[in-house]
C-alpha cells in the first residue's frame, strides 16, 4: 500500500450528489408534464418544434463552445433552454424562427455572456423577448387547442388579449383556463400540468417554493386591487409557467431566499401593470426579464444573516 | 398634477434617454464599470438636467421666441449649459473635496452629454408647460440613473464572468444594453 | 434695427453666462495645490501601481512626492530608475538629484530537485497547495512550481522552468519590486542587491537534519564548507535557517567546493558589476 | 496683456457669441425663405397624394384646416388627425371629399407601430378601406363600421379609426374649435 | 509619411471613434438606420467637425482658460446650427429624419474631444487632417452599421430613393428589431467583438 | 420535529448538510493499541506557540517525561509517549498545517516505564491548581482544533462562564471514538466534567449527543443520574445534521445565543469541551497522567473498522495493519472526519493529540465546474455567508473585498462544498482567501 502516490485533495473529502447534470435532467423531467400538455391540446408540431429546438440549441452551444476553446458538456442546461423556448413560443411558429430563437439564447444570451452560470438575463426568455419584437408578423397567429372540448365556448384569442370573447360561465372558463383548454403558448396554458411540474422541483428541492407563491400571490392581490379578477389573471397567460420555471432560475435570479422573494414580488408588480397599463396583453416574460436586470443589484444588497452579527450591528448602531 | 406625474413617468421608463431615445451613450457605456461612480454620473446628470431645464425654458419662451431668433437655440442653450456645467463643477471642487470627488469629476463630460441638450430640445418640441419641463428632466435624469445603477450592477457581476476575450468590457456591454432594451419594451404604451 | 435689438439681448446671455463663471472663479475659495501638482507628478511616473516604491500605488507616490520631494530623492521610483532619460525628465522638474542605490533583484531559493510524493488534485495555486502539507514535494520548502509569483510579477520576469519544476528569475527584466517575495507561500524568492554574484539555490531550514536532506538530491546539507573555504566576511550564517549568506564578494572555490553544487550564479558574477539604479527600499 | 486675466475672459466669451449670433443671423437670412418653402412643399407633397388633382390649397390655422384647391375650386378638405398607437402617436392625414360626407382618403404620416404587424398600416390594403367611406361610418367592423382591422393588430387599427374619428368630430362635427397638431 | 497623413491615417482605424474610442455614439447608433441617414450625417458632421478645428486650431492662442470650453462649444454649435437650417432649406426630407441627431452634433464627444485634444494644441493643417481622418473613421463606421441594419432589418437596401437590392425570401420576415435601438446595440456589440477578434482592435 | 416543519416551510434557515453517517465502527468496542517501535512526535500538537525540545539525541525517556515545554501560554507541554531513547530530532511536517515542525523520534525500549504520576482529589484542589495542572499534563481540545484547555478554562475577569457544554455531537460522518468513549466510559468524561465546573464555579452544564446515538445517550443518562453533581446537568439530545458538533452552532441549538462574529464563546457565557478532552482532564487530576494517548477510530476502506487507544506518535499505518489492512482502491488518506480533516501524503504520518479518526477512503475527485448560482452553498453555510463570493473573489484575486464578506467568520466545515453541484472545492479557495487577507494585515 506505501507504492501507490496518496491524493492530496483539499477538504472536504465527501461530496453530495447533487450535479449540474442531475438538477438540469431534473427540470426536464419536470418539464416533461406541460411539455405533454402542449403536444396534447396543440397537435404533433409541436413535437417538431421541440426537435427542431433542442438540437438547434444543443449544436449551436457546441460550436459555440468549440469557438471559444472551452470544454463541451452534455449538462443538460442547453436542453431546458430549448424546451422552455417552445413552451412559451406560439404553437404554430415556423421553425426557423425556433432556431433563431436557438440562437439568440445559446449563442447571444448565454455564450456571450460566458455560458452557464455567468448570463444575466433568462435565455430563453431573451430569445422569446427578440423574435417576438422581430418577427411580430409571423408570430401572431394563435390557434384554438386541438383536443379542447370547449373549443367552440372561447375564441382562437389567447385569454388576455381584447379580442378574448368566451360564452361560458365562469366556473367552466376557469375550468378550461385550469386544464389548459385555450389557445396560447405552447406550453403555457395549462396550470394543471404545470403545477404537477412545480411540485417536482419544489419536492426535489431545485426550487423554492418562495419564487412561484409570492410572484402568483403578488399579481391575485395586487390584480384584486385594482379591480381585476384575480383568478382569471393568474390562470391565464404565462404566469404559471413563468413563476414555476423561470423566475426560479438559479443563474438569473437572486441568491438568497429573501433576494429571491423580492424578485417574485417585483416580477409580480410588473406583470401586473405591464397587462393593465401596458400595451403587451402578456407581461411574465418582460417582468422576469426586467428583473433579471436587477438581480444583480438585488445580491449586492440582500446577504443572509451572518452568523453573530446580529447584536453587533444593534451594538454599531448604539 | 396628474400629467405632470404622466410627463415623469414616460421619459423615465417609456422613453429612457438611453434605451429609447439613444441620447447620453458615452457616459452610459464609459460611467457603468463600477456601480460607485454610475450613481455619482446618474446624480450629476440628473442635477445638470433639471438646473439647464429651469434655465433655458425661461430663455426660449421669454426671449428667443418674442424676438423670433428661435434659430439661435442650439447655441445659446448649449452656452448655458456649458457655463452653468463649469460653474457647478468649479464650485464643488472649491468647496467640498469629498463631493468633487465623488461627483466633480464627471461634471466636465456631461457638457457634451448629449441626453442634457437633448431634454432642453425636446422640451421644446413637446412645448411644455415650465413644470412639464421640469418634471420631464426630473424623469429622464431619474430615467438615466436608473439604467446606469442596473448597468453596472451588471458588469460588476461580469466582471467576475467567463465572458470571451473578445466580448469582455465594451462589447457585452452592448449586447446587455440590447436585452435592456428588450426587457423595457415592457413599458411600450403606458403613457 | 430689430437685428441690432436681437443680436445685443443675445449676446447679453453670452456676457452674462461669462460674467458668472468670472464671478464664480472670484467669489469661490481657491482650490487646493497640492492634487494638481501630485498629478503633474504623476504624469512622469511609469503608471505601473506595481507598489515598489511602497506606496500602494503611482498616485499615492506622486503625493507623497509632491508633499516632499526628498521621498524622491530617496526612494527613486523603482521602474523609472531603470530608464535613465524619463528619470532625468523627473530630476529636472523637481530640481534634484536622486541618489543612485544599488538596485535589487530576486532570487528563487530552490533548485527543483525535490520529487512529488503524491497526487495533487487541489486547487492550481501555490497557496492553496501549502494549505494542505506544506505542499506536495518531499521537501516541505520547495518550490511548488505552481506559479503564484509569475502570477503577480508585473514584468514577466518570473516564469516556470516546467523541466526542474521551479521559479526562475531573469534578472534583465526583474525590476525588484518584491510582489513576488509577497506572493510566494513558500518564502523562496527573495530580493539580493543587484551586484550580488551569487546566491544558494535552496531554503531547507532544518539545523543539522541531515537524514532529512535525503528529501532532495540537489539541496544544501548545511556542511558549511562554502563558509570554510572562502575569505572572512563573504559568506555569512543565518542562524535561523541554518542557511548560508552569500554577499557582493565572488566566492569562485566556495562555488567549486559545494558537495551539491547548490551555490548558483547570478548575473552579476558574469558582468561583475551590475549598473543599476534602484530603490534601497526593503519590501515585503 | 495676460490673456487669462481679469475681465478679458468675458469679454472674449461675449465677442464670440456676438459673431456667432451674427454669422447665424445672416445664414438664416438666405434659408429663412427656402426653408419656409420647403415646408409648403412638403405639405403640398403631401396633400398631392390624397387628392392627385390638387394644383393649390388654402391653410386655416385656426380650425387647421386645408382646402384642397383646383382650379380655384375647392375640390376637398383635409386635416391632421392623431392616434395613440401600440407604440406611441399615429400621425394622420385626413382627407374628405368636398360635401364633406364622405371621405377621399387617410394617409399615415407617422407612426412607430412594430414592422410586420402594426406597422401594416400604411399599407394601401388597410389604407383604402378609407376611401369613399362616409364620415359616419368609420368604425371597426367588429364595432358594426367597414374597417376590418389587421390581424393581430388590433390596438394599431383601432387607434387609427379613433384618431380620424375624433379629427371629424372635431373639425367637422363642431367647426368651432381651432387646434393644431 | 507626412504629419498630415498620419494625423489623416489614425481616426480611420486606431482611434476610430466610433469602435475604438466610444465617442459620438449617441448620432452613430440612432440614424444608422438608412444609408441616406448615414450619408447625410458624416456630411454634417464632416463639415463641423473640419471647420471646427480649422477654427479653433487658428484662435486657440488667444482664447483664455476659463471660458475655453464655452468658446468652444459655441463656435461648435454656431456651424452646427448653420448646417441645420442649410439641411432645413435644402434636403428638408433628411433634415426630417436625422430630427434632433443633426442638432445634437454640437455636444458630440468627438467634436468637443477632437477641439480640446488636437485641434487647440496643433497647427491648422494637422488639425484639417485630424478632423478629416475622425470624419472619415465615423463615416465609414456608421456606413457599415447602416448598410448591415438597412439589409438585415428591412431585407433590402434603398439609397436616396432609388431601390437597389432585395434579399429574395428575406423581406417578407426581416429581423426588424435591428431597426429599432436593441438591433443598433446588438449590431455594435457584436461589430466590436468581430472586430477584436480578428486582430483590428485590441482587447481590453 | 418542530423545527422541521419550520424549516419545510422555509421560515428557518436549515443551515449544514445531512452527508450519510457512515459510521462504520460504532458497536466495536475500544481496543488497545500495542505499543509502536518508534514514535514521531512534532513539537506543535497545538494551537498557539510551538513547544521547545528539552531532550537530545540518544536521551533515555520515560513515557510521561516532558520532552518539550510550552513554548508561552497558549501552548502546551509535549510528553514523551513511549519509553526509550531519543533517536533523532528532525523537521517532520504537522499533519494539521503541513508545515514544517520540529519533531523528536523515540525508539521504544518495549518497557513502557512511566515515569512517577501524582493523583489527586479534585475536591481538594483550588481552581488555579486545577488549572495549572491541565496545563501541565499538556492537555489541548481533542475535538480536532487542540487549542490548549487551560487558556480556555482562564477566562479574563470580565467574562464570566455559566454554561459548559460538553461536546459529544461527533456529527463527521464515520467517527466513532466520542462515541465508544461515552459508552464505555461515561464515568471518566463526567467527572472531567465536574472538575471543569468546579474549576470555574459553574452551575449548570449540558451533554450534548446527536440523536443517532441511542447507546451513548442512554448511557451519559444514567451514569448523570448516578453522579450527584453540585450543579444542575442535562444530556441534551441535538438533531443529527453537519456540524451540529461545531461550537457556534452547538451553542446556537442548545442556549439559542449566537457568538458574536470574531468572538469567543465565554462572550456568551459558554464553554465548549469535547467529551475526549474531558476524559483526559479526568485522568490528569485523578490519576496524575499526561496526555499520550487517546481514542480514534481507524474507518473507512480498512478490513475491520476499530476504535483504538493509541499512544501519540504512532505512524497511520501501524493502526491500519491492526484492522487487517486497507483496500486495494484505497488512495487516500485523511486525519479526522471526511468532512473537515486533512489529507496526509503518507502513511507513515503519526498520529498526534488532535486525530480522532484515520480514514482510509478512496478519492472523490470531481471536476470542477463554473458555478450555477444554485444558493446550496449560501442555503447550506451554517454562519450564513456566501461562500461563492469567496470564490469569485479569490478567482479574481480581489482579496481587500473578502473581508466586506466576512470570510474571517467561516468555520471551513465544508457544508458549501459538500452540496455544490458545480464540484467547486469551496474550502480550498476560502483557505487561500484567509492565507492572502493575512498577508494583507487584515485580521
Ligand atoms: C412584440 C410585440 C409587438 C406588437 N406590436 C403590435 C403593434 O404594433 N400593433 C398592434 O396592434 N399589436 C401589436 N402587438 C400585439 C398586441 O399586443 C395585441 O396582442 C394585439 O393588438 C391584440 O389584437 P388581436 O386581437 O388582433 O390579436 C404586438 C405584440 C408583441 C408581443
Ligand atoms: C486565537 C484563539 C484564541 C482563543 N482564546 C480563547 C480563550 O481565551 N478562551 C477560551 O475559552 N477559548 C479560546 N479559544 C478557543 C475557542 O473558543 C475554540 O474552542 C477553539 O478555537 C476550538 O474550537 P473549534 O474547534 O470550534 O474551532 C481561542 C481560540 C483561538 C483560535
Ligand atoms: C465544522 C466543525 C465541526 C465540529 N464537529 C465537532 C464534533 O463533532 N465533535 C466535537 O467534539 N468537536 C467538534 N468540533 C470542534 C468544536 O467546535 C470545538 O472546537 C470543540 O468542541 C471544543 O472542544 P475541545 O476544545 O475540547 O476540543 C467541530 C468544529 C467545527 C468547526
Ligand atoms: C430550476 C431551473 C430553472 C431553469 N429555468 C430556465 C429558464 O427559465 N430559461 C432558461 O433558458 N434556462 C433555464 N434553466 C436552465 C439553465 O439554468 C439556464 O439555461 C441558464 O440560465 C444558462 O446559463 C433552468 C434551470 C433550472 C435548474
Ligand atoms: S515580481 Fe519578483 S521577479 Fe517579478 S519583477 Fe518583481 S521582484 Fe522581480
Ligand atoms: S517560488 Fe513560490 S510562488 Fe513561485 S512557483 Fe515556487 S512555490 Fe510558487
Ligand atoms: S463558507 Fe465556511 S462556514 Fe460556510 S459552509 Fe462553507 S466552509 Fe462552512
Ligand atoms: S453551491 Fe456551488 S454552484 Fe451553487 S451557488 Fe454555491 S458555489 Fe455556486
Ligand atoms: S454622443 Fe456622446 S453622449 Fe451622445
Amino acid at each position: 500500500m506505501d507504492n501507490k502516490p496518496l491524493v492530496l485533495s483539499p477538504s472536504p473529502h465527501l461530496r453530495g450528489r447533487n450535479s449540474i447534470k442531475r438538477d438540469m435532467y431534473l427540470v426536464i423531467l419536470a418539464l416533461l408534464f406541460p411539455t405533454a400538455g402542449a403536444v396534447y391540446f396543440f397537435g404533433l408540431y409541436v413535437l417538431l418544434m421541440l426537435a427542431v429546438s433542442i438540437l438547434s440549441a444543443v449544436l449551436i452551444e457546441y460550436g459555440a463552445k468549440m469557438m471559444r476553446r472551452r470544454p463541451f458538456r452534455m449538462d443538460g442546461s442547453a436542453i431546458v433552454t430549448a424546451i422552455l423556448f417552445v413552451l412559451v413560443m406560439p404553437p404554430r411558429s415556423p421553425l426557423w424562427i425556433v432556431v433563431v430563437g436557438s440562437l439568440i439564447s445559446i449563442a447571444v444570451a448565454k455564450e456571450m455572456f460566458g455560458g452557464l452560470g455567468h448570463n444575466i438575463f433568462n435565455p430563453a426568455l431573451a430569445a422569446r423577448a427578440f423574435v417576438t419584437v422581430s418577427f411580430a408578423g409571423a408570430l401572431s397567429h394563435w390557434i384554438a387547442p386541438v383536443h379542447s372540448m370547449l373549443a367552440d365556448g372561447v375564441t382562437t384569442a389567447t385569454p388576455l388579449s381584447e379580442s378574448f370573447t368566451y360564452t361560458l360561465s365562469k366556473g367552466e372558463l376557469y375550468k378550461a383556463l385550469f386544464l389548459g383548454n385555450v389557445s396560447g403558448s405552447a406550453g403555457e396554458t395549462s396550470a394543471l400540468l404545470i403545477l404537477i411540474g412545480g411540485l417536482i422541483l419544489i419536492a426535489f428541492r431545485l426550487i423554492k417554493w418562495q419564487v412561484p407563491v409570492f410572484y402568483i400571490g403578488t399579481v391575485a392581490l395586487l390584480s384584486w386591487v385594482l379591480g381585476k379578477d384575480p383568478l382569471f389573471q393568474i390562470l391565464a397567460g404565462g404566469l404559471f409557467l413563468g413563476a414555476f420555471f423561470m423566475a426560479a432560475d438559479y443563474v438569473t435570479t437572486p441568491l438568497t431566499t429573501r433576494g429571491k422573494v423580492i424578485f417574485a414580488v417585483g416580477a409580480g408588480v410588473l406583470v401586473t401593470i405591464i397587462r393593465i397599463y401596458g400595451s403587451m396583453p402578456e407581461g411574465v416574460c418582460y417582468s422576469i426579464l426586467l428583473m433579471n436586470a436587477f438581480t444583480p443589484l438585488i445580491d449586492r444588497h440582500v446577504h443572509p444573516r451572518v452568523f453573530g452579527m446580529v447584536k453587533r450591528t444593534k451594538k454599531e448602531v448604539a | 398634477m396628474n400629467n405632470l406625474f404622466v410627463v415623469f413617468f414616460s421619459m423615465a421608463l417609456v422613453n429612457n434617454m438611453i434605451l429609447a431615445k439613444f441620447l447620453g451613450l458615452c457616459p452610459f457605456f464609459g460611467v457603468s464599470k463600477k456601480t460607485k461612480s454610475a450613481v455619482s454620473m446618474g446624480i450629476a446628470v440628473l442635477l445638470v438636467m433639471l438646473i439647464s431645464s429651469a434655465v433655458t425654458w425661461p430663455i426660449y419662451y421669454y426671449i428667443l421666441v418674442p424676438y423670433g431668433v428661435e434659430v439661435m437655440k442650439t447655441v445659446i442653450f448649449i452656452l448655458v449649459i456649458a457655463s452653468l456645467v463649469q460653474i457647478i463643477e468649479m464650485a464643488i471642487k472649491r468647496t467640498n473635496v469629498t463631493l468633487y470627488n465623488a461627483l466633480g469629476i464627471y461634471l466636465p463630460l456631461i457638457t457634451t452629454n448629449c441626453a442634457v441638450l437633448g431634454i432642453t430640445f425636446i422640451n421644446v418640441n413637446q412645448v411644455y408647460s415650465f413644470w412639464e419641463a421640469v418634471f420631464a428632466a426630473g424623469g429622464a435624469g431619474s430615467g438615466f440613473l436608473l439604467v446606469l445603477l442596473i448597468m453596472s450592477g451588471i458588469r460588476e457581476r461580469l466582471e467576475f464572468s467567463d465572458t470571451p476575450k473578445a466580448f469582455k468590457g465594451t462589447p457585452i456591454a452592448f449586447i446587455t444594453a440590447m436585452l435592456l432594451g428588450l426587457s423595457f419594451l415592457a413599458f411600450k404604451g403606458m403613457v | 434695427m430689430n437685428a441690432t435689438i436681437t443680436v445685443t439681448i443675445l449676446s447679453s446671455i453670452g456676457f452674462f453666462a461669462g460674467l458668472m463663471i468670472y464671478v464664480a472663479s472670484k467669489v469661490l475659495p481657491k482650490e487646493d495645490e497640492s492634487l494638481a501638482e501630485a498629478a503633474r507628478v504623476k504624469e512622469f511616473l511609469p503608471g505601473a501601481d506595481c507598489g515598489a516604491c511602497g506606496y500602494p500605488g503611482c498616485f499615492a507616490y506622486a503625493q507623497a512626492v509632491a508633499h516632499d520631494k526628498q521621498v524622491f530623492a530617496k526612494t527613486p521610483c523603482p521602474i523609472l530608475a531603470q530608464d535613465k532619460g524619463g528619470m532625468k525628465k523627473l530630476e529636472d522638474y523637481l530640481g534634484l538629484q536622486a541618489e543612485v542605490i544599488v538596485g535589487k533583484k530576486a532570487v528563487v531559493h530552490c533548485t527543483g530537485g525535490s520529487h512529488s510524493i503524491v497526487e495533487y488534485t487541489g486547487l492550481q495555486t501555490c497557496a492553496a497547495a501549502t494549505q494542505l502539507a506544506s505542499g506536495f514535494n518531499e521537501c516541505p520548502y520547495s518550490c511548488l512550481a505552481l506559479g503564484d509569483c509569475v502570477r503577480v510579477c508585473p514584468t514577466g520576469a518570473m516564469s516556470i522552468d516546467q523541466e526542474h519544476h521551479v521559479a526562475v528569475v531573469d534578472w534583465e527584466t526583474c525590476i525588484g519590486c518584491g510582489l513576488c517575495v509577497t506572493a510566494c507561500p513558500q518564502g523562496l524568492p527573495e530580493l539580493i542587491p543587484a551586484n550580488t554574484p551569487q546566491y544558494v539555490a535552496c531554503n531547507y531550514q532544518a539545523k543539522r537534519d541531515i537524514p532529512g536532506r535525503k528529501r532532495c538530491p540537489d539541496g544544501c546539507i548545511h556542511c558549511h564548507i562554502c563558509e570554510k573555504v572562502s575569505e572572512e566576511g563573504a559568506v555569512t550564517w543565518d542562524e535561523k535557517k541554518d542557511l548560508p549568506i552569500f554577499h557582493v564578494t565572488q566566492v569562485d572555490t566556495a562555488i567549486e567546493k559545494c558537495p551539491r553544487h547548490v551555490i548558483r550564479k547570478t548575473v552579476a558574477y558574469e558582468e561583475k558589476e551590475l549598473e543599476v539604479v534602484g530603490s534601497a527600499q526593503e519590501t515585503g | 496683456m495676460n490673456k487669462n486675466k481679469g475681465f478679458w475672459p468675458v469679454i472674449f466669451l461675449t465677442l464670440v457669441v456676438i459673431i456667432a449670433i451674427v454669422a447665424l443671423t445672416l445664414t438664416n437670412g438666405i434659408t429663412k425663405d427656402k426653408i419656409i418653402q420647403a415646408k409648403k412643399q412638403a405639405v403640398a407633397d403631401m396633400l398631392a397624394t390624397l387628392f392627385p388633382h390638387m394644383q393649390s390649397f388654402d391653410y386655416d390655422k385656426d380650425s387647421g384646416l386645408y382646402t384642397i384647391l383646383a382650379g380655384g375650386e375647392p375640390i376637398g378638405h383635409a386635416f391632421m388627425a392623431k392616434g395613440r398607437g401600440y407604440s406611441g402617436a399615429i400621425d394622420i392625414l385626413v382627407g374628405v371629399k368636398p360635401d364633406n360626407k364622405s371621405l377621399q382618403g387617410i394617409k399615415i404620416i407617422t407612426q412607430q407601430e412594430t414592422p410586420g404587424l402594426g406597422a401594416k398600416i400604411i399599407n394601401p390594403s388597410f389604407l383604402d378601406q378609407f376611401k369613399g367611406v362616409g364620415i359616419n361610418e368609420v368604425n371597426l367592423s367588429r364595432n358594426g363600421g367597414k374597417i376590418d382591422a389587421i390581424t393581430g393588430a388590433t390596438i394599431s387599427s383601432s387607434a387609427v379609426v379613433e384618431g380620424v374619428k375624433k379629427a371629424i368630430i372635431r373639425e367637422l362635427g363642431s367647426q368651432q374649435k381651432g387646434g393644431n397638431s | 509619411m507626412s504629419s498630415f497623413e498620419k494625423n489623416f491615417r489614425r481616426g480611420i482605424v486606431r482611434s476610430n471613434p466610433t469602435f475604438v474610442l466610444m465617442l459620438g455614439l449617441c448620432p452613430t447608433l440612432a440614424v444608422s438606420t438608412s444609408l441616406d441617414n448615414a450619408i447625410g450625417m458624416t456630411a454634417a458632421f464632416v463639415f463641423v467637425l473640419v471647420a471646427s478645428n480649422i477654427l479653433i486650431s487658428l484662435i486657440h492662442g488667444l482664447v483664455p482658460n476659463k471660458v475655453r470650453i464655452p468658446v468652444f462649444i459655441v463656435i461648435i454649435a454656431t456651424l452646427v446650427s448653420i448646417v441645420d437650417l442649410m439641411m432645413q432649406g435644402f434636403v428638408p426630407a433628411l433634415s426630417k429624419s436625422l430630427g434632433i441627431y443633426l442638432p445634437l452634433i454640437t455636444v458630440n464627444c468627438i467634436v468637443l474631444g477632437r477641439a480640446e485634444a488636437f485641434a487647440s494644441k496643433h497647427g491648422v493643417l494637422d488639425s484639417m487632417a485630424d478632423a478629416l481622418g475622425i470624419g472619415t473613421g465615423f463615416g465609414l463606421a456608421i456606413l457599415l452599421l447602416s448598410f448591415i441594419r438597412q439589409l438585415l432589418g428591412t431585407g433590402k437596401l434603398d439609397l436616396f430613393g432609388h431601390h437597389l437590392f432585395t434579399i429574395p425570401g428575406f423581406s417578407e420576415n426581416p429581423v426588424s428589431v435591428l431597426m429599432l435601438p436593441m438591433g443598433a446595440f446588438l449590431v455594435v456589440g457584436t461589430l466590436l467583438a468581430l472586430f477584436r477578434w480578428m486582430g483590428v482592435t485590441k482587447n481590453e | 420535529m418542530n423545527t422541521h416543519v419550520l424549516e419545510v416551510l422555509g421560515l428557518k434557515r436549515p443551515a449544514g448538510v445531512h452527508p450519510p453517517s457512515s459510521k462504520l465502527g460504532a458497536q466495536t468496542a475500544i481496543e488497545r493499541a500495542p505499543l509502536p517501535e518508534t514514535v514521531t512526535l512534532p513539537l506543535q500538537q497545538h494551537i498557539g506557540a510551538p513547544a521547545k525540545v528539552l531532550v537530545k539525541t540518544g536521551d533515555e525517556v520515560k513515557v510521561g517525561q516532558v520532552i518539550a515545554e510550552a513554548g508561552g501560554f497558549v501552548s502546551a507541554p509535549i510528553h514523551a509517549t513511549i519509553s526509550g531513547k531519543v533517536k533523532q530530532l528532525p523537521t517532520v511536517a504537522s499533519s494539521v498545517t503541513g508545515k514544517a515542525v520540529p519533531g523528536v523520534v523515540i525508539e521504544s525500549d518495549g518497557q513502557d516505564e512511566w515515569i512517577e504520576l501524582s493523583p489527586a482529589d479534585p475536591d481538594k484542589l483550588s481552581p488555579s491548581e486545577i488549572v495549572s495542572r491541565i496545563k501541565g499534563a499538556g492537555i489541548v481540545g481533542m475535538g480536532g482544533a487542540t487549542f490548549p484547555s487551560h487558556v480556555k478554562l482562564s477566562p479574563p475577569p470580565e467574562k464570566t462562564i455559566n454554561t459548559v457544554i460538553v461536546n459529544g455531537a461527533e456529527c463527521e460522518p464515520y467517527i466513532t471514538a466520542d462515541n465508544r468513549l461515552m459508552i464505555e466510559h461515561p464515568e471518566r468524561v463526567l467527572s472531567g466534567l465536574a472538575i471543569v465546573m468546579k474549576a470555574l464555579s459553574v452551575k449548570r452544564a449540558f451533554v450534548a449527543i446527536e440523536d443517532n446515538k441511542p447507546q451513548a445517550i442512554a448511557k451519559m443518562r444514567e451514569q448523570v443520574s448516578q453522579m450527584k453533581f453540585p450543579g444542575d446537568v442535562n444530556v441534551h439530545v441535538v438533531p443529527r445534521r453537519y456540524p451540529m458538533g461545531a461550537e457556534k452552532t452547538l451553542i446556537n441549538t442548545i442556549l439559542g445565543k449566537q457568538v458574536p462574529e470574531g468572538g469567543l464563546p465565554m462572550d456568551v457565557g459558554a464553554l465548549v469541551h469535547n467529551v475526549a478532552t474531558l476524559a483526559a482532564i479526568h485522568d490528569a487530576i485523578v490519576l496524575g497522567k499526561p496526555l499520550v494517548e487517546r481514542v480514534i477510530s481507524v474507518t473507512g476502506l480498512v478490513k475491520t473498522p476499530k476504535n483504538f487507544l493509541a499512544r501519540f506518535g504512532t505512524p497511520a499505518s501501524a493502526l491500519i495493519d491492526l484492522c487487517g489492512g486497507s483496500d486495494s482502491n484505497a488512495d487516500e488518506l485523511i486525519f479526522g472526519g471526511p468532512m473537515m480533516g486533512i489529507a496526509q501524503p503518507s502513511f507513515e504520518t503519526a498520529i498526534i493529540k488532535g486525530t480522532n479518526c484515520i480514514l482510509v477512503k478512496k478519492s472523490d475527485l470531481r471536476e470542477e465546474h463554473d458555478c450555477i448560482r444554485c444558493g446550496r452553498c449560501v442555503e447550506t453555510c451554517p454562519m450564513g455567508l456566501l461562500p461563492l463570493q469567496f470564490v469569485n473573489l479569490v478567482k479574481h484575486e480581489d482579496y481587500d473585498h473578502l473581508i466586506n464578506y466576512h470570510i474571517n467568520n467561516c468555520v471551513e466545515c465544508g457544508s458549501c462544498a459538500y452540496g455544490c453541484p458545480a464540484n467547486i472545492p469551496l474550502v480550498a479557495y476560502i483557505k487561500v482567501g484567509k492565507l492572502e487577507l493575512r498577508k494583507l494585515g487584515v485580521k
